[in-house]
């Protein structure tokens, strides 16, 4: 059965790529190749789900694909096909979604190509969780880093799109060459195969086992976006079509942590505590630093890229927890870490890619995309707004949506931490507590920030004003993970107990579990019962309609809003974006480095008379100056020294060749 | 099923009492600055007059401005449920805990501020971006307080920690549980919007955060918010109070028992009601940009709290 | 016999050194052409000695066309292309005389260090020579490297062809012939080709 | 049967070059005929190829021509890499424009180029070999200038004269292995070929063998584009004709190392691998760090392919020196190499003859005016980037493998390091071409818009196929005839 349905899932997103390509219409291939994605994400996602049920793995050999390196070998395993529902569940939508988003490139090359490359993408995406040996992996990863650069610089007109790849390509590439190293080490002189690798992970010296997980964390980190290596997720998002950067978001940066999960968790044997330690804090860092600015970011797009690193942040933290207790073997915490971070992990993909989704209908619909020129927009866009409202209460964690739930588990987590390990390592797991704490706040304002600036009050520009509802298709396409939102928020042991299964099967038991409505795991004192609360809220809110039915005595009065009496009420008296987030930027001044331009301009006259003063407040991105700019400046004057070599002159040259023999005589003197 | 009538009657309780908290502080305020200061009663008048006036709604308004007053009521009433006020019956743990309560009112909030911002105006903008702001920094102050507690009861759910308080009185002696007590309160403050942080009582804009939020309602919608905020603080205050002086809250089902654990119920929210009427007759409302220092003092109490329980273990 | 023939082998080799030597000493160019042509002659004059002694009857004919090639046919054209580049003739070496010499030198020296290890290894009565020729093929080297008139770096190419020659004959009384014409094919056509090249060129580059 | 494959291979490029001189009226029926006969001696080296990748015996032919598995690999690259070279040189173009003579003189030049190559790895006597390899220096110098420009006659100078003076210290070190081997007492008639030197292999003495190897590797390395003697390998590519360039940066450095790979197979014989392995990692690490570091400063996309080849060189030496694995791997790079970097340099000429300026800032807008061009160029920097699913991918990672397995950690994190050096470098003058406004081009005129599927777009499109095909599936007689020229290099 999970064979078929993977040959059924890559042939559809074969067919996809060929329609895309061949097809004569313009309009027809765009249908039909997004219509095969669609087919091969369902497929995707019947062998995710039958795979979880039925817990018999499945693997596929071939040696006539990349023999040299080992061949290609497949194997279904509850890790995998948890990662490929994942990818089925936010490709789904996404291809839906791009049926009415990209109509106006119909005929032209660049759409075809787009939508062979979408195909192509979910392709790769589908390979990596189940690639059993690392030719298999590196291949598929590759040809999902290739598409997705490929996607991103794909719309000329966006001005930042080819910096924003090549910033995208060389990270990712940098990526890709610490993860060869990484296998290439964890294989020693064995076949480059994981069960191999998985055998012989024990043999390795700590030098070479530190290195390896050094460079996995560096491969896996900079796919997911931990805080050094995440400058480029916000700036291939926003120059990525919308569709492609839900992907990227919801399914493409999870693969950075099912690598992770895959390398450290499957193949390595239990690391030192320091790993997980060092793992928990840059979980936090990167949350931290994600949220922060994604409260101060003014690009609608940017704003959700920021936050996705925020929320890598906070599985990293899972992840991060669960190897520091597997280091102390206490086995149940270490399933509970892992279990809570693959649940955010399928809680963040949902929301995420819905809010992508819907932040795609805002920039389609109001031809805009900086958050100081929309406005207004839920009276224009209804159905849009409502979704985005649903995927904005679950960015920010509140019941009744599915972010509270894996945020409630991961405090419940680092509670249980704290008081079942030694006192020593128990003074870290607060102080982790009060970061995510702190994040899940921060994370309600920037959701406020984003929903209140973008859809509430006055539209601030004509694009706003006459924006046109998003088409039907897209709002479909918005509406199933807005479900998937409610439903994991109503009813979370629906994918706890799946998770328990994954989590077993990686050789962390966690013993049985209830399987009621309410979310009590083991080692966990309290109990969380979502839909009890959803149904106490519900009953609520109908009593005080009702009451306030029975009550209102006179007419409701339309009138204006209260403006200190000035008479028109124009959008410059709303709060913009970048004032919502000033008091923030006050508290974290440090963090911020916020820089203020104030020109005055005077009239020629006299100095006295001011025409118009402008300001323009930046935030310094001091976490690329600091690490990025010195090794692109340290590049660019080596190889500028390395070209003036090249004087011209041929005695130069010729003076090479004689010297060339010296040295080598000299070397094989000195070698005997 | 007994459990459900016990929560339904707390839950009825705090709401009726909720108003009769709010009059007593302005009441008790007014009186120490001299002033005759309206009856315990009067917010209850305000609230029928307000509930049977007409509303004037902003035409910039959209359904968002129709749905805040409901979610943020609701949100406020399931967390009135989550709270054990004078039996420990732990009704309320098969919902949620500490964490799911905290989360409930930030729900609340959110949708305050989303509602502030609908009409458009500047002083719904700035209100709900300063509300925010201090609800965000509040939250990992609760958290550490919440997480001192839990490591002591040993787990996160307010009717077990109450009951093992109940139990075990030693646990209080030790100086985590007064730092956590204090850091409680500080953050209490900051939460329901009280004087240091912002001040319930004035429309002036340069001081209002809450108010300014709902400044665009009327009528029955801005009755309910009022009566929102009126139970926010006085299920918060009865959590002060049970979490940190359990003592006196009835362990059976008995009349007496019950009756006995109402009194005593009452009595100590009065006792706080009257500690923060003093407080705010005596201090005067903090620049917004020091207030996130009143929330660093509270935080490093609630995180000497919590590691002095490590010591104890 | 052997004596007389290792002394003959001898002093055509160092007679070759010397001549290239004076190339370095030299600063004309029609200098180096005439030393060029008296070196090929020396080098046939040695291919004629290892013919007679070693009883290698082709090398008789390796000789002759060493004689015929590079004796005369090269120095010729080289001479043509040397009229049609007046401006050449007062270009001054990129390392003075006296540096020159004294590397050339030390070129020598470390040429005999070099060719100790095939010296042992060799029984033919030439070896003597090897040294010499692995230095005519270093101060040729050297030559090329430091002249700056085109034709002068031309001849210090075709003294380096003629050292390695010198060096096939001292070690092993030539290559076979095959290899031998080929080579010989090479180097006319190498010349031919730089002789169509450089007038298109114009003057060196100062560099 | 062996004799008729052989004349099948060497004679097609010298009939083409005889017709090419004769027919001074009609130089386009010697384009035609050029176009005709390269096929015949490709498909030569093809049966050839199958034949030994079936695990058949070298073939042998009297004692000068002997084809074992890896001269039949480099005879295959040569003559695919020379035919895609004869069908898109000039003269066939619809528009013409390009002069008769210039065209009579490519395809005279071109094909004895091809056939000296084709001389060189075919024959059995290492002498021969050198001659035909110094033959090449001497044919291509003469067609680098075929424009007559200042640069380009500077450029064909410093080749001829540097590669000269390479190949005569190669020459100094072939007499000196002969000496060596003189001295052994064998016959001195069979002395140069590589079966007798190879037997006679253990007898030679360690010392010479040794100073023989070093002459050898610093002559053919001067050839092959090694570092410190690659200087001249930038200019000449830069300035010679896109086709010439292709075949030379393609297949002639693949050429020298292949005789640098047929000399290591005798002196490692006769001295034990240790020796030559780390002279070739020194030089080989050397040319990748120069190749890679200098690939991000340049501004004229030809020169960035000249040294994107230098990089590409250095990591097939490299690869020769890590083990029997690291020379499977060599070779494979240096075929997909050949392939990738030859189209590149066929489709650099498309872009000059559109754009008319080398410069890499001149060109923008590449996908927008010839998007066949322009994708394509995009596909073999891709491939020459590493990327799947091209072949230099699996060649890569084969060689960060073998470096790891024979323990040379540092050479794997700096060859990683480099590998990303110049991907980075490749992307970003691949974006500064490919995207933004269709500018104007030197003269100020707009460029041309719009591109017609065409016969010379069909042909530069097999090799991207081919790689891609080999990239993935590495088809089994390829993969034979890999093995067996390893075997041969590192038995």
């Amino acid at each position: 059965m999970i064979g078929t349905a993977l040959a059924s899932a890559m042939a559809a997103f074969a067919a996809g790529a060929v329609f895309a390509l061949a097809w004569p219409s313009g309009a027809g291939a765009r249908r039909l190749s997004l219509a095969s994605a669609f087919a091969g994400c369902v497929a995707a996602l019947v062998l995710g789900v039958d795979m979880l049920d039925s817990g018999i793995s499945w693997t596929w050999q071939s040696q006539a694909v990349l023999q040299p390196l080992g061949g290609v070998s497949l194997r279904v395993d509850p890790l995998g096909a948890f990662f490929v529902a994942i990818v089925a569940l936010t490709g789904a939508p996404a291809s839906l979604y791009a049926l009415g988003y990209l109509r106006e490139l119909d005929g032209r090359l660049r759409g075809r190509a787009v939508h062979a490359l979408f195909n192509v993408f979910l392709a790769g995406m589908c390979l990596v969780p189940l690639a059993d040996n690392a030719a298999t992996f590196l291949f598929a990863w590759e040809v999902m880093a290739l598409s997705s650069y490929l996607l991103v610089v794909s719309d000329p007109e966006q001005e930042g799109a080819a910096a924003a790849g090549l910033w995208y390509a060389v990270m990712t590439h940098a990526g890709f060459l610490a993860l060869l190293a990484a296998f290439v080490m964890l294989a020693q002189n064995g076949p480059l195969e994981f069960p191999a690798m998985r055998a012989a992970a024990g043999t390795l010296t700590p030098a070479a086992q530190s290195t390896s997980v050094l460079l996995t964390l560096a491969a896996f980190g900079s796919k997911a976006g931990l805080v050094p290596l995440h400058v480029w997720l916000p700036r291939a998002h926003p120059a990525a079509p919308s569709h492609v950067s839900a992907l990227m978001s919801g399914a493409m940066v999870k693969l950075g942590v099912y690598g992770t999960i895959r390398v450290l968790f499957d193949l390595m044997p239990p690391l030192s505590p320091w790993w997980g330690g060092a793992v928990l804090a840059l979980g936090v860092v990167t949350a931290l630093t994600g949220v922060l600015y994604s409260v101060a970011e003014t690009h609608i797009k940017r704003v959700l890229a920021y936050s996705t690193v925020e929320n890598i942040g906070l599985i990293f933290v899972g992840l991060g927890f669960a190897l520091l207790m597997r280091a102390y073997d206490s086995g149940v915490l270490a399933a509970m870490g892992l279990v809570v971070a693959l649940l955010h992990t399928l809680n963040h993909a949902v929301f995420k890619s819905l809010l992508f989704l819907a932040a795609g209908a805002v920039v389609h619909g109001a031809r805009a995309s900086s958050l100081e020129a929309l406005g207004g927009l839920i009276k224009r866009m209804p159905h849009t707004a409502a979704l985005c409202l649903i995927g904005v209460l679950a960015l920010a964690a509140v019941p009744p949506l599915n972010g509270f739930t894996s945020e409630w588990l991961t405090f419940q987590l680092l509670l249980a931490g704290a008081r079942y390990t030694a006192p020593s390592l128990a003074i870290m797991l607060p102080l982790a507590l009060a970061a995510v704490a702190l994040v899940a706040g921060l994370a309600a304002v920037s959701a406020v920030r984003f929903f209140g600036i973008a859809f509430l009050a006055l539209p601030r520009t004509d694009g706003a004003r006459d924006a046109h509802e998003a088409p039907l298709t897209m709002r479909a396409a918005m509406a199933m993970p807005a479900l998937a939102c409610v439903v994991l928020g109503l009813v979370p042991t629906l994918a706890v107990t799946q998770l328990t299964a994954v989590v077993s099967d990686l050789g962390l038991p966690m013993g049985q579990l209830d399987t009621g409505l309410a979310l009590s795991l083991p080692l966990i004192g309290s109990r969380l019962w979502p839909i009890a609360i959803a149904a106490l809220m519900a009953a609520a809110a109908i009593a005080a309609v009702l009451g306030t039915r029975a009550a209102r005595g006179r007419q409701v009065r339309i009138d204006a809003a209260w403006n200190c009496g000035r008479i028109a009420q124009s959008p410059r008296s709303e709060y913009t974006a970048a004032a919502f987030a000033e008091p923030l930027k006050r508290v974290f001044t440090g963090f911020y480095r916020p820089t203020h331009e104030v020109t005055v301009e005077v009239h020629p006259v006299s100095p006295y008379f001011v025409r118009a003063i402008t300001l323009r407040a930046d935030l310094a991105p001091w976490m690329e100056q600091a690490i990025y700019a010195p090794v692109v400046r340290a590049a660019q004057r080596l190889s500028a020294q390395a070209s003036r070599l090249h004087t011209g002159s041929i005695h130069l040259y010729l003076a090479l060749l004689p010297a060339a023999l010296l040295v080598l005589l000299l070397l094989g003197r000195w070698i005997r | 099923m007994t459990t459900v009538v016990l929560a339904a009657a707390e839950l009825l309780f705090l709401a009726i009492l909720a108003p009769a908290v709010v009059g007593y502080v302005r009441w008790l305020k007014a009186r120490l600055q001299s002033r005759r200061g309206a009856d315990l009663f009067q917010p209850y008048r305000e609230f029928r007059k307000t509930f049977a006036k007409g509303m004037v709604i902003a035409d910039t308004a959209s359904w968002l401005f129709h749905l805040a007053p409901y979610v943020v009521v609701a949100s406020t009433v399931a967390a009135a449920v989550l709270v054990p006020v004078f039996s420990a019956s732990q009704a309320g743990d098969q919902f949620g805990d500490l964490f799911a309560l905290m989360a409930l009112l930030i729900l609340g909030t959110m949708f305050l501020a989303l509602g502030g911002l609908d009409p458009g105006t500047a002083f719904g903008g700035m209100g709900s971006s300063r509300e925010m702001t201090v609800a965000a920094l509040t939250e990992p102050t609760l958290a550490i307080a919440v997480l001192a507690l839990a490591l002591t009861a040993g787990s996160s759910s307010l009717g077990v920690i109450t009951g093992t308080l109940l139990t075990t009185p030693a646990n209080a002696i030790g100086p985590g549980h007064a730092l956590a007590f204090a850091a409680f309160l500080i953050a209490m403050l900051a939460e329901t919007g009280r004087l240091p942080v912002d001040n319930p009582a004035t429309h002036l804009e340069l001081t209002m955060i809450h108010e300014a939020m709902i400044l665009e309602y009327s009528g029955p919608y801005l009755a309910l918010l009022e009566w929102a905020a009126a139970l926010k603080l006085t299920l918060l205050l009865t959590l002060a109070a049970n979490l940190f002086v359990p003592w006196g809250m009835a362990t059976s089902v008995g009349a007496a028992a019950l009756a006995f654990g109402l009194v005593v119920v009452v009595a100590k929210i009065a006792v706080l009601a009257t500690l923060l009427a003093l407080l705010e007759t005596r201090v005067a409302k903090l620049r917004l940009f020091r207030v996130p220092e009143l929330l660093a003092v509270s935080f490093t109490l609630a995180l000497l709290a919590a590691t002095s329980s490590f010591f104890t273990r | 016999m052997d004596a007389t023939f290792s002394l003959l082998t001898m002093t055509g080799a160092s007679a070759m050194l010397l001549l290239a030597l004076a190339v370095l000493w030299r600063h004309h160019v029609p200098a180096y052409i005439t030393a060029f042509r008296m070196q090929s002659v020396a080098l046939a004059f040695v291919g004629a000695v290892v013919a007679w002694f070693g009883d290698v009857s082709e090398l008789f004919l390796v000789a002759a066309l060493i004689l015929a090639l590079k004796g005369w046919i090269v120095p010729r054209i080289l001479a043509r292309m040397e009229a049609r580049r007046p401006g050449d003739r007062g270009l001054h070496p990129l390392v003075n005389t006296e540096m020159s010499l004294l590397l050339s030198g030390g070129l020598a020296v470390a040429a005999y260090e070099i060719s100790r290890p095939v010296a042992e290894v060799i029984s033919l009565p030439t070896r003597g020579g090897l040294p010499l020729a692995l230095a005519l093929i270093l101060v040729s080297l050297f030559i090329v490297v430091s002249r700056r008139q085109v034709i002068a770096q031309i001849v210090g190419f075709l003294m380096l062809e003629n050292g390695i020659a010198l060096l096939a004959l001292l070690g092993a009384y030539g290559v076979p012939l095959v290899v031998e014409l080929g080579v010989f094919l090479d180097v006319l056509l190498g010349v031919l080709v730089m002789q169509a090249l450089v007038p298109g060129m114009g003057e060196p580059s100062a560099g | 049967m062996d004799s008729i494959l052989l004349i099948a291979l060497l004679a097609p490029p010298m009939f083409a070059a005889a017709v090419a001189i004769l027919a001074r009226r009609a130089p386009v029926g010697a384009v035609w005929f050029d176009a005709a006969a390269m096929p015949v001696s490709a498909g030569a080296a093809a049966a050839i190829a199958l034949r030994l990748a079936a695990g058949g015996a070298p073939l042998v032919i009297g004692t000068a021509w002997r084809l074992d598995a890896l001269s039949a690999l480099l005879a295959l690259l040569v003559s695919v890499v020379a035919t895609l070279a004869a069908w898109l040189g000039p003269g066939l173009e619809r528009r013409g424009g390009v002069p008769g003579t210039e065209i009579r003189h490519f395809r005279i030049y071109a094909n004895l180029f091809a056939s000296t190559m084709l001389m060189a790895v075919s024959t059995s006597n290492l002498g021969v070999m050198w001659v035909a390899i110094e033959a090449t220096t001497v044919t291509s110098a003469l067609l680098i200038p075929l424009r007559r420009t200042k640069p380009a006659l500077d450029a064909s100078w410093k080749y001829l004269l540097i590669c000269s003076v390479g190949i005569a210290l190669a020459f100094a070190g072939t007499v000196l292995a002969f000496v060596d081997y003189a001295t052994t007492g064998g016959d001195l008639e069979l002395a140069l070929n590589w079966t007798t030197l190879r037997t006679a292999a253990p007898s030679l003495h360690p010392e010479v063998a040794q100073l023989a190897f070093v002459f050898l590797l610093v002559g053919f390395g001067t050839k092959a584009g090694l570092a410190p003697t690659h200087t001249w390998l930038p200019d000449a590519h830069s300035e010679a004709p896109a086709q010439l360039s292709a075949v030379m940066s393609g297949v002639l450095l693949a050429v020298a190392l292949y005789a640098v790979a047929r000399w290591k197979a005798i002196i490692d014989l006769a001295i034990g691998p240790a020796f030559t392995d780390t002279m070739l990692l020194v030089v080989g690490m050397a040319t990748v760090v120069v190749g890679s570091v200098s690939l991000l400063s340049q501004t004229y996309y030809k020169r960035m392919l000249a040294y994107s080849s230098i990089e590409h060189m250095g990591l097939a030496c490299v690869g020769l020196a890590l083990g029997p694995l690291g020379v499977f791997a060599a070779l494979l790079h240096l075929t997909g190499h050949a392939l990738a970097k030859s189209t590149a340099f066929l489709l650099s000429g498309r872009v000059y003859a559109r754009y008319r300026s080398g410069k890499i800032g001149a060109v923008s807008g590449l996908l927008d005016t010839a998007p066949a061009t322009g994708v394509l160029f995009a596909a073999t920097l891709f491939a020459l980037a590493g990327l799947p699913p091209f072949s230099l991918f699996l060649s890569e990672i084969l060689i960060v493998q073998a470096a790891w397995r024979t323990a040379h950690g540092v050479v794997t994190a700096l060859v990683l390091v480099l590998i990303l050096l110049a991907f980075a470098s490749l992307v970003t003058h691949l974006q500064r071409m490919l995207f933004g406004k269709a500018g104007r081009d030197e003269a100020g005129r707009d460029v041309l818009r719009g591109e017609r599927a065409s016969v010379p777009l069909g042909i530069l499109a097999l090799p991207v196929v081919l790689l891609a095909w080999i990239g993935v599936m590495l088809p089994a007689p390829l993969r034979m005839l890999l093995t067996y020229a390893a075997e041969v290099v590192r038995p």
